[in-house]
């Protein structure tokens, strides 16, 4: 049944450019899509989701599964990081190992949006409010990455690196596309509340392009992710096996989460997903300034050159595969 | 005079410039979209869209004694965030 | 009564969106949108306004109130310069007066668009020839700048620097963004009257996308427009008042043509729009090439970093109550 | 009869902006569609209209006329460089006759898509299956260019410049334009197959957006060209000659094979346009690395600079003309 | 060799390039999308699609004599729109 | 130490950073989308999107004798495609 879904999965336009993409760099095709070209589709993605986000937000309230789901997402982008850190720290020193668990355990954008793409191409439903989980899960990991650097290394850092807790805060709060997504998140909210026709005149932006800019932005990241392979044989087979065992792990604890949030099966896989996706968006950058002494290249490769492909392409049919195996029991 | 380059990344723009700004220097040239590679780092410009995928280059023109002011102010961050500067000769045309 | 229309402006996306952008930089989020990012959006907005006012002109015709109107707004451009030049003259030099007196003698047409979509919300209608009084109003304003320095300075310039007509045309009717804007509009015109089924295949390009690419751009300016605000302080108490008090002072005389043209609302609105806004495309990069000696900070800071964002969030409600203050007692 | 064909062709919008991009070249205006913007639209086009035939053939099989059309056509941009370089060689050397002669063999995406839309603005009817011609036209005539100068000139060349065929066939099939051309295609063709509400989804992004888009980019397109006039002029008037009189000579050839195919006339159309037109994209980029010896000023100036703008304003409604005289005296 | 590092507003390219053609410099290289800080003016990114935010970096290499000319050229230019020129030594690898 | 300025077409980068890491530089830099004018051909920003308009600016900082290594491994590609390559002191800040 899996592979069943995988190859439907497959042979979905974004995921086929996807596979362009990638093809490109083995071809050694001079296809090329260049900077800021990637930049416009990606403020365009987080813009567009989160203004539909905020939109159903405001249209569901805040009752129901909302409060829960998002408590729970905020719960499991603590948790998740400091799994990471601990099965890390077998082979990594303190400052890598918390640069790459604060990626674990925030989340990626595009891994989500494929899902939800995917959710709709076999006709199954899911919330707006997941959005917001999505927008909400970004930050928590930042900060329980740079915590677990106070703690872990309080000795062996130059005065000049102690943290403030301001920066801390700036870095995961107002990085570029948290403030984006929020932000966006935020006015489709007060759109849906106080200028209703607003929404329509947005749509043809937002909704009717989205697909076409999802597809054209993931044949970029095909050919990104497909550069940083040679960068990740470097990093050495340990992180090679993290970046496609760690997400399945976190996968598996995220389906028991949401079978006890009683989600519906789209909500769930789009909960597994963000517990399985990895951010090589706002926490690279977070890390970047706070850690220097993280190897960029490291959460970089695992993230965008493993972990990103894998949960594109074989991850979410087998977390829909897992989905379908435990929530049915709760709900049938 | 002398002309510095200083190579380093986007994100410590802001801060590279306040430091110059600090060593009170004449003026200063930004090129942003730079890519390179260090003794450590490949920076290229297919991961810009990240935040992590760019340098830049600046170039200040400016007297001998500027420069010193600037070494002070300057070495810590490139010490903590890595990049490299490099001074040689000018004149005025 | 204007609090309400003020409140319902700002709940527009547009304006959250520019909000958005304000904010990030006070926050000092690191949110950036990259050039040339903004010019393709400000291309795409007078690609489409041209083309959309091209093809009203050409069904409406040059009958009724077009041609009184446009003749009123370029009256206004070539009046507006000369009193703002007095005003200025108290405090100013003349290479400085001149150059911020053509400024807001010019229009802004994102202030115009963002008009427009106020209109909408408010379901308040609105004619098509006035995108031709925004075309027709960049440029006279440049002109009569260059005349007062001129005329205000001849014997201060070094012969090098005396003005070559050529020159000023050439700036005046080529600048990039006015050649755009009319050219559109004569393609829009030409479009509509021998090749109809064309407006329909450039409808879902040049209407349906104008809304969402709006709130990106707007979310540019904010950021844009924030980041003027240090140099308008350095700018002095004068030129502040003066990015206020100007613009209302002219949507004043602006709101009293219309009503002596006869407008509807909607077009008065628009009318006075153009009267109240400050250009800050295509008249500061005339002033760069021909008056070099007026400081650049001044008027951008003045026109971008204040005159701009007050007309998007205030003045447009403001100048609103004012048409409906002025004009119902007209036509009522 | 022609005129009027061309009068309806140069009142369309696409052809309207080519020229107010001429003009504004001439008119010296500074409007400027700063890079990379012109890459995003080219990308976008590619993207779009090979995703566009992929579906069209998967709809239409490779049954009826696909495989002879397909056939005539590379047999076409095999036959027509070797053509060319034998006119060529009268004036010019070796690398420079094979080098534009590749070009003239090969076709200009750009100029196919106007084609397109001249046939949509005259309600006449074309398949889908035309876009693979065009798709497989762009590779062989780069194989034909090389081979050429491998025959031309053995002994002229220094050891280290002897071609590797690896080389040359990477440079005519993974050249980035071919290669997202094609790979859109097969993308297209899958999604027919396997997900059809994909289509759906991708339409508004690939259809809806296209027109307006191609606008756009024929404006960038007309400025560009019109810049390559001067270096025209300097490479005299037996080029000049050519690169008018040997895409009609082509459109000729090409007409008479539509008719031994049995093409409808907008299908001939479109097949006589792909032999007239002459490649900017893959071609030159694929010679300056293969065969340095050539003028890159020569392929260039004659292609882009006269060629393109000689089909999309006349050659296209021309080659109508011709259609409709060869082709009714068959199906008739 | 000579190597001179201009650097001025995009606006004025064109006209630069021309000065630099009839000064007859055996070729050129320009980089747009500069941004920087003067004695006076700051020129920054967000500004660049008004046509005002960005600078042009021009670099020659030449012989000495054609500095000369250079110089002759765009002094005027310089003086009337502002802009920074240097000259340092060069030789061919 | 010495300075290399290297300004050739982007197409030929690759081969270029790769003759660099043959000839064991200790890092580079990239700027990219370079126009300018060499004896023949003029590189012009509207012809970018078609992959012949632009060229790439590659500086190096190395040691005198680096530069023999680099001379050796980019001079037949500079003779191929173009390019020219100049050098100059720096020293480190
Ligand atoms: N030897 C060098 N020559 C030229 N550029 C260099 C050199 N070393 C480093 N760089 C530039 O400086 C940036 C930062 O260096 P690093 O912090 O050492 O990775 C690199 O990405 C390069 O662009
Ligand atoms: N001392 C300097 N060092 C480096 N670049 C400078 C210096 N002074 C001016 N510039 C550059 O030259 C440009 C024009 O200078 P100005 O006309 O003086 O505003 C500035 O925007 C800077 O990019
Ligand atoms: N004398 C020069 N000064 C500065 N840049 C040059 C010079 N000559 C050539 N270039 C640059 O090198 C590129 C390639 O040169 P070429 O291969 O000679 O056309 C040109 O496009 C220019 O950008
Ligand atoms: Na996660
Ligand atoms: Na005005
Ligand atoms: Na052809």
């Amino acid at each position: 049944m899996d592979t069943s879904l995988i190859l439907k999965n497959v042979l979905t336009p974004p995921v086929l450019f996807f596979f362009l993409g990638i093809i490109s760099v083995f071809a050694k095709s001079d296809l090329e899509i260049p900077s800021p070209l990637p930049k416009l589709f990606s403020l365009y993605l987080l813009l567009a989701i989160g203004f539909k986000g905020g939109i159903e937000l405001q249209k569901s309230g805040l009752g129901g599964q909302v409060v829960p789901t998002v408590t729970a997402a905020i719960i499991m982008s603590l948790l998740i990081p400091i799994i990471c850190f601990v099965v890390l720290r077998l082979k990594l020193d303190v400052f890598n190992s918390a640069a790459i668990a604060a990626a674990y355990g925030s989340i990626s954008a595009v891994t989500f949006i494929t899902a939800e793409s995917f959710l709709e191409s076999q006709n199954i439903h899911f919330d707006g409010f997941m959005i917001a989980a999505l927008a909400i899960m970004e930050s928590p990991a930042i900060i329980v990455g740079l915590f677990l650097v106070k703690v872990g290394a309080p000795k062996e850092r130059p005065i000049k690196r102690q943290m403030r807790w301001r920066q801390i805060l700036h870095e995961s709060m107002l990085n570029g596309s948290v403030y984006l997504l929020l932000g966006s998140l935020v006015i489709g909210a007060l759109t849906g509340a106080f200028n209703p026709p607003g929404i329509d005149k947005m749509q043809p932006f937002t909704e009717k392009l989205f697909y076409g800019v999802e597809c054209f932005f993931l044949l970029d990241m095909g050919i990104v992710a497909a550069q940083r392979l040679p960068s990740l044989k470097k990093a050495g087979s340990f992180l090679i096996a993290f970046a496609v065992l760690m997400p399945i792990f976190n996968s598996v604890i995220g389906v028991f989460v949401a079978r006890a949030l009683g989600l519906s099966p789209g909500n769930a896989l789009l909960f597994v997903v963000l517990c399985a996706s990895a951010s090589y968006l706002a926490v690279p950058t977070a890390m970047r300034m706070t850690v220097p002494e993280a190897k960029a290249s490291y959460y970089i490769s695992t993230t965008l050159g493993l972990t990103f492909p894998f949960n594109i392409i074989i991850g979410i049919p087998v977390y829909m595969g897992l989905v379908n195996q435990i929530i049915p029991a709760v709900t049938g | 005079m002398k002309r510095l380059d200083l190579i380093f990344s986007e994100r410590e723009l802001d801060a590279m410039l306040k430091c110059l700004e600090k060593a009170e220097v004449p003026g200063y040239t930004v090129m942003k979209h730079v890519t390179g590679r260090g003794p450590e780092r490949v920076v290229s410009e297919d991961m810009e869209f990240t935040g992590l995928g760019a340098n830049a280059h600046v170039i200040v023109f400016c007297d001998e004694e500027v420069l010193e002011r600037i070494k002070v102010q300057i070495q810590p961050l490139l010490n903590y965030y890595g990049g490299v500067a490099y001074i040689s000769n000018a004149e005025k045309l």
